[in-house]
């Protein structure tokens, strides 16, 4: 699996994953997602929409960091699943509980309520 | 094993969603069997074994596009996926574990999920059939 | 496979050679199956099966140590991988292939490939027993 | 499974591998390895001290380059394996014909053998 990641003006932290999250694919970007995305307070969307499967040890790391966001004040959104990827989220009800957003600006919204500019 | 679903999913010509959501589920049960079946060393040793056979596992395809059965089997401790209860579904992110979510995952995505205790053996099969997909959550529907 | 195949070598004692040989044979000859041993659907086809079972798969594990045997176990179309001469070793560089590394690499690294067909099954087991290494190439000994 | 290289001043091109290359981990490198390693005409040293596991699908990886290599009038060795991938180059015999070495010094003096600076 492929990880980057940006740091917008905006103040939100933008996590690109790509590929597979079975077990060696969740191994593979486990210890950096969780250093990008939980090691400090932060604003993360986790863009999804390159990820064409999700296992229940990926869905594990996704949940550790927003657990991790969540107790530093911070939050972690997710954005942009794929049909696949969607349908675990929503049998877990991961989805009630971790926001998942398909469209760019209201996740922005959703991150950074306060940021009235256009998107 | 993912491959060999696709392509086994392809040539019966398996919609795309039922691709999915069954080589997610057969991924899961076999990453169970693979990690917990055998993991009880007390349970080998207790265990009469008639060959010097250590250990066995069979995966099994069943039907076709209408009605496709995939089935993990293993000759490890008895398990039965079914006889936990489903957890609760977390409610709020503190309450969410981070791991089990292996078992849910399988039982909301299977349209059924069959366990048989068949002598030394486990036999999990979970089932597809062609459904209308609901909205919201299927957790409710187990 | 690895992780499961790893845990077992480590519960049984069987020293890091042997693990890292026998892993890798174990994947060559799985990969196989799942790649090759369906493919041909003009066989699946002709071959009249008695339920609907459209394809099984077993893994079996026997014996210890002192001469561990895993076999992969397929109902799909016959094939001995014995029977195909070994290739020669390529000699040079251009003469040398990018695919069909995979049964050489099982006939070199296992002390021994036994092929048996049983009605609609093959089985192919690979054994290893402790040896001497042999400075050199192991090509020579099959 | 991870690649990085960089092109040393003698003009040799460094390839570290890291990782298990069976079928997953060689598919993640195969394009980017193909590309650094056969391109062009190049010296190409591959380090493979932290590969675990090389498949058959690796090893065919190796000689696709090894022989652009040759075709190029380039060279490609390989740098330190493991002793399990050792015992696979070893017994298909590609140790015969593509170089195998322990020692990084001889490794450059036999892409390099006019070079004769001190290592
Ligand atoms: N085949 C099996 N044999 C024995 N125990 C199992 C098996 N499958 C699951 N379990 C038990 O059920 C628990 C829940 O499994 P699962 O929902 O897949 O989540 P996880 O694998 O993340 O723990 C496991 O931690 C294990 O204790
Ligand atoms: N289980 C199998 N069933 C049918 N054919 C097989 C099987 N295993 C191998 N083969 C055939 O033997 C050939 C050589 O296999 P192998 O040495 O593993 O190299 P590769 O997989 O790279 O071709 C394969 O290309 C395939 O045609």
């Amino acid at each position: 699996m492929e990880l980057t990641y940006e740091d917008s003006a905006e103040g939100i932290r933008h996590i690109r994953l790509a590929g597979r999250m079975d077990v060696e694919g969740t191994h593979e970007i486990d210890l950096k997602f969780t250093s990008v995305a939980s090691c400090q307070k932060l604003l993360v969307l986790v863009d999804m929409s390159l990820v064409e499967f999700l296992s229940s040890l990926g869905l594990g790391t996704l949940v550790r960091s927003a657990k991790a966001q969540m107790s530093r004040t911070g939050m972690l959104v997710l954005y942009s699943p794929t049909p696949a990827v969607a349908r675990v989220l929503q049998a877990t009800q991961i989805d009630q509980i971790v926001p998942v957003y398909y469209d760019l600006g209201e996740a922005r919204r959703a991150l950074v309520p306060g940021d009235v500019r256009p998107v | 094993m993912s491959r060999w679903f696709r392509q086994l999913a392809a040539e019966i010509g398996l919609d795309a969603v039922r691709t999915d959501d069954l080589e997610l589920c057969l991924n899961e049960l076999l990453a169970n069997v693979l990690n917990y079946a055998y993991a009880d060393e007390a349970y080998a040793d207790e265990r009469a074994r008639p060959d010097d056979k250590i250990r066995e596992i069979r995966i099994v395809a069943e039907g076709g596009a209408g009605d496709l059965r995939v089935s993990v089997e293993d000759d490890g401790r008895p398990f039965d996926p079914q006889a936990k209860p489903s957890p609760e579904p977390p409610g709020s992110l503190d309450r969410a574990g981070i791991g089990g979510w292996g078992l849910p995952i399988v039982r909301a995505l299977a349209s059924e999920l069959v366990y048989e205790r068949r002598g030394d053996w486990n036999r999990v099969t979970i089932r597809t059939l062609p459904t209308v997909s609901l909205p919201g959550s299927r957790f409710n529907n187990l």
